[in-house]
């Protein structure tokens, strides 16, 4: 390879990265195909349990080391950077496996590494270890684009109340972490032990990612810093949920592509008809571009430079991407793709709901019309 | 003698005044109206109609508002599918013993077409039946069958002849439902429902009295099954539109609203107004006597759209779009659009483009028999069906 | 036929409709095919005359009677309504012919209706018998949903000055009718003598209908009445320019049908291949629609009822139907669309100039916002 | 011995200091440069080479910035597509004979490939080529020739043996374009500008001294021919794009923006930016040795985007859009994208489609070569070409 393929701006996969997609790809493949994941969910729906795989999570987080892969080499984590984790959660897109790595490992650790108090390097240091797993208490489908002031907020005996809709991996979370209004300053960041919340998982379109409403009512909770990084730990998981829509769109193109070339209908595979040849030819060009878009916006984040535009872009282009290789799924697998049973569903949901999650395609071309000074018309 | 709009009105009050309801009880009251000629007064004499022109059934209708009903909902594939067939191909005897209950509703009739292998080309099929004496045993398995667990009576078709080309070897028969060796069972979709039924097909018997149309003939005999469905999807406008729905969202929350949504929401509200437009302008058509192509583009027109609207619908909700109401496991005899929440509707959706004829055959159909554009070569013409590629 | 296909709602084409459409179509097939047109337009652009075939118009306006469609039997026209009009503008359309038609008999017919002075009906008078032609001094592109002001201005002595772009149909129009600001009152409408005015006609994107850029410096001319009918006619005009678009429509579509089912590629006709057939079958499910929603503007525009969400509608699908048409005309016919000797770029140009013309299709779907109550963000 | 950058560096600059062009003029420099092995590394030495690795070619490149050059833009064909081919098929005579005034710029080469009746389909070529003697005698028409009219040389791809299936009955020849019988037309394009050309080729008699490769190869060779110009023309990227262009005009004129307009233009911003990082790291993987299939897309992603900014600008301008700026017939020897006004863009990008592999063969190329699906069943395999359907 050559330097520049090396350099921390390509948009090519190093061999560091690769040696980590190879490991989590092994590891997914093992102990979490498709078929599993539609047998977990739906045991879960008849249980009434959270449909998480934590022993799978264990595996990813704590073996692999991909909880702690943002996390600073001092606290215990890899002091790997968000190319890295864009790989992992490339595979997990591919899988729609039910682990709370982005709630966890990119949400609620960057919005802690932007805290800086020592109770904050404390938690790091479990979350990295894979001790502790953690969520972020915002809502799934709030914009980087668009600053929400926090609606939990601080009683005079240091105790939290408020009511967080669209919250994703709370259920499976052993410390919440709470952006936390207060009167007369900036908002501060807080950290609560899942069992003085009230969690309540709702019905959710993504069976594999459910969202709950979290209730705080005077809950004890610990100032853990400042919520100046909630910001960052938003347009970062937008611009990782893009390599995630990416592994969505390729698993769907994939398997697509492998049943058509084996579904015959009129004595001929399904596959060589030109119409269907054409649709796919376009959305293979699709996919690629979301590589490019979602590996660009990975390499700007971790390089740590500016990367408004990158992640706009990535998610205006990806969300759109892996919806439209959802839907062609299931169309061109015809009746079976309807079915409950075949597992081309779960990757539907999941590419919807992504599509709203941290901004829709439209709110990210939005953001656009400021940060590549696109002016809208003037009113 | 020719029946005109006054004379079957005239029928129809007659009928009216010698029949109470209330006294002699719903199902008698369908019987009498099925044997006066009221029921679809297109068809023959003795079977529930007048052999009038078919046009003259609204007259009727109008008079009977308010009357019992024989439940349009479940018998909607009996009476849309199965009676034109029958009526068309049956012999006196079948129709003497089939189409009254299945107006009234005492019979409720499913279609055993579609299997896991034959989709799009529904000649392909694989069940068999084979001669015994003088009975047909039946070995197979269909899919996508709505109603066959309430069903008592369903119309199969059936491979008779493994040995000619695939269109050539087919038989169409009356399947008995409560026969042995026939077991129904639910079909889970992706919303999470289930709509339709696998059936399997495990040495049905079925006397050869129960075939319809000549033993080889069981395509020709489909072609007049298929194309009376296809009439019946796209035939009935609703009064409550999903635009209308969409509509309705977007006045009541205006918090929702973005410029990028806004520019989706207005070219649907043009691409929903186009397609209603085309569908009056087809309608009228029809009544002028005229019917023109476009009614094979109309499902093709309502499947895209009903997406595009849907998927907007999701995100258009954000986060309530996040959510979806019920996953519960349930069956379910009707495809409940507007009632249900917007997940649903975009997953529903989903199927519109694939039941009742893919998108994709739509556009071969309207390319070849609209357009007149030439077919694809063919690789399955003078092929024994065993002998095609699987 | 059955009575409510005869009512003047009815979306089909009525057997008088049926006759005109014969008449005209006759007329242009004799005298206007394709070939004839780009060598009309051509040996106009050797010559520098206008590229309008003047033999035609009259055979077209005064022997057919087609300039007087839209006006009353009393003052010498036909007393027809726009749903004829429109039937004329579908056959303009799929001829390209190059005729005053639109902006004579619809756009300066429509607002001299409006005027109501005597003089103004004199002149409908000369216009019916296809006497005088005329044009209307507004630009072509001016959308029927924002009412500009007049830029033509009234002089102390009676005479115009100004100077109003993107005009058609002022090269070979007797009379120019003007829209006139007129100090501390409502604009008026006027006439002047096309030699009073400098009209300079400028390179346009449409061969077969070029615009003018037409000044006045003091130029003589008679007031006809009230300018109300200007915005009534910008309307008209709009609504009936969707029959023409559907008529260019048409005429690609078929051209293409036709050529796709002769050309032969590897052994086969091109209209044999699956992902032709299927991008021609959808775009004659937006010809279908397009046709739909251009009867429906023209029967609402002829029955005098409230047509703005019909005539938007309209304008907004067959716009993009049109150059959708065209475009795959091109695409379709290969190497030889790309020529200047097959008509099809005529077409192109047409429909791409329609498109901007009587307002962009956005603009008409920015209209139902508020015509279909479908109000924007609120901001 | 085997070039490193240095060493090419070295002879670069050696030669450079032995020679002044603005003493020896244009064209001896060039003729030594060629001479010096300096005009392209990568070919053998002796014939303008070093036998060196083609990316050594940047090294020399830099060091020749600011020296005269062989007017790129009209030797192009030449050598992105004559020049290999020569160099993979041609005789040593052949060699000798046409690289080096082609490499200078002193005999210009054009194309002789498409005809009226073969676009896509290139193999079913009506161009005759009969033997006689040590002659062949050519009859046709080709056409979408660009440059014939400056042309010395072209490269001809004719039909030999119309007895057998199309792609065995084709030979590829030099053509000598002042031979008798060569007649160039310009071809006027829906622009109004001619950048092509029609040949009409009548009698014209070629020594077989001309011929490249072998009597029946001639599909094989202008196989190497198309693959350098696929590569040509996916490669370049450019300053100034199209998406740079309507950013531009849309920030100067804030009179023209509507909120339909403003949400288009993001998302072709967002396609265009897509695009860009897809070429980058399509790029990234040509400099780390491992080219992959996105090449192929580039073309058909570029034609697209091309095509809605064009069409979208043209909107953008409104009355403006309605004008065009010269409808002048005249021959036009490069496409001047950005210079010219909208509505030529619009016309002219309507041909990044069908020139150089329309945009359906590139999606069958896609479908075929990168994903993998099965070619359609071919009715023209074994069928002699006289008797294809036509």
């Amino acid at each position: 390879m050559s330097e520049e393929a090396h350099s921390p701006m390509t948009l090519l996969y190093t061999e560091v990265e690769e040696e980590l997609r190879a490991a989590v790809r092994g590891l997914l493949t093992d102990r979490s195909a498709p078929s599993v994941v539609l047998a977990h969910v739906e045991s879960a729906a008849t249980t009434g349990a959270v449909p998480y795989d934590m022993e799978l999570w264990k595996a990813l987080g704590r073996d692999i080391g991909a909880a702690g892969l943002l996390i600073p080499e001092d606290l215990g984590g890899a002091g790997a950077s968000a190319r890295e984790a864009a790989v992992v959660l490339e595979e997990l897109g591919r899988s729609v496996a039910p682990v709370p790595y982005l709630s966890s490992a990119v949400l609620a650790t960057r919005a802690l590494l932007g805290a800086r108090d020592e109770a904050a390097r404390e938690l790091l240091g479990r979350l990295a270890s894979g001790e502790a797993t953690a969520a972020l208490v915002v809502s799934f489908a709030a914009s980087p684009h668009t600053c929400a002031r926090p609606v939990v907020t601080l009683g005079a005996d240091g105790t939290l109340t408020g009511r967080v809709t669209g919250v994703i991996g709370a259920e499976v979370a052993d410390v919440l972490i709470v952006p936390v209004a207060v009167e007369g300053g900036d908002p501060a960041l807080y950290a609560v032990d899942a069992q003085a919340a009230r969690i309540k998982t709702v019905a959710s379109l993504d069976l594999t990612r459910p969202i709950a409403t979290v209730s705080f009512t005077g809950a004890q909770a610990r100032p853990v810093g400042s919520a100046a990084g909630v910001a960052d730990a938003l347009l970062l998981a937008a611009g990782l949920l893009a390599s995630e829509q990416l592994g969505v769109a390729e698993w769907c193109l994939s398997t697509t592509v492998a049943y058509v070339r084996e579904r015959k209908q009129f004595a001929r595979p399904v596959g060589s008809f030109q119409a269907i040849k054409h649709r796919l030819a376009d959305l293979w060009l699709e996919v690629v571009g979301a590589r490019a878009a979602a590996r660009n916006a990975a390499a700007l984040l971790g390089a740590g430079e500016d990367a408004g535009v990158a992640v706009a872009v990535a998610q205006a282009h990806c969300g759109t991407v892996a919806v439209h290789a959802a839907e062609e799924c299931i169309q061109l697998h015809g009746g079976i793709g309807m079915t409950w049973e075949h597992p081309a569903h779960l990757y539907l949901k999941r590419a919807k709901a992504d599509e709203i999650a941290l901004g829709t395609p439209g709110d990210h071309r939005d953001a656009l019309a400021t940060l590549a000074d696109l002016p809208g018309p003037v009113s | 003698m020719a029946w005109d709009e006054a004379a079957v009105d005239e029928r129809a009050q007659a009928f009216l005044a010698e029949h109470d309801p209330a006294e002699m009880g719903r199902l008698d009251f369908l019987r009498a109206r099925f044997d006066a000629g009221l029921a679809w007064v297109h068809f023959p004499e003795g079977l529930g109609g007048l052999g009038a022109a078919r046009g003259l059934q609204a007259v009727v209708e109008r008079r009977f508002r308010g009357t019992p009903d024989n439940d349009p909902g479940l018998i909607a594939i009996g009476l849309g599918m199965a009676a034109p067939t029958i009526l068309a191909f049956g012999t006196d005897e079948q129709r003497e013993r089939f189409l009254r209950p299945l107006w009234t509703g005492e019979e409720v009739w499913c279609q055993l077409f579609s299997e896991p292998g034959a989709g799009s080309d529904l000649a392909t099929l694989a069940t068999r039946a084979v001669r015994e004496g003088d009975e047909w045993v039946v070995d197979g398995q269909k899919v996508w069958t709505s109603g066959a667990h309430h069903a008592r009576w369903a119309i199969l078709v059936a491979r008779t002849d493994p040995e000619v080309p695939k269109h050539r070897g087919l038989s169409y028969f009356v399947c008995d439902m409560e026969a042995p060796g026939v077991e129904v069972r639910p079909l889970r979709q992706i919303t999470g429902e289930a709509e339709f039924n696998e059936v399997f097909l495990t040495g049905v018997r079925l006397p050869d009295s129960l075939r319809l149309g000549e033993v080889g003939d069981g395509w020709r005999v489909a072609q007049t099954t298929l194309m009376n469905e296809r009439v019946a999807i796209g035939g009935t406008p609703t009064r409550r539109t999903m635009i209308g729905l969409l509509g309705e969202t977007w006045r009541e929350r205006p918090e929702l609203r973005t410029h990028s949504l806004h520019q989706r929401l207005l070219a649907l509200w043009v691409d929903a107004e186009v397609m209603r437009l085309t569908a009056t302008r087809l309608r009228e058509q029809l009544a002028a006597g005229h019917p023109g192509p476009e009614g094979s583009g109309m499902k093709l027109a309502f499947a895209r759209l009903n997406q595009e609207l849907t998927g907007l619908e999701v995100e258009l909700m954000r986060e309530e779009g996040l959510a979806y109401d019920d996953w519960t496991f349930r069956r379910s005899d009707s495809v409940d659009f507007l009632g249900r929440g917007s997940g649903y509707r975009y997953l529903r959706a989903k199927g519109n483009s694939i039941e009742g004829g893919t998108s994709e055959i739509l556009r071969n159909i309207i390319a070849e028999r609209v357009l007149g554009l030439p077919s694809e070569p063919r690789v399955d013409k003078d092929v024994a069906w065993k002998d095609l590629p699987r």
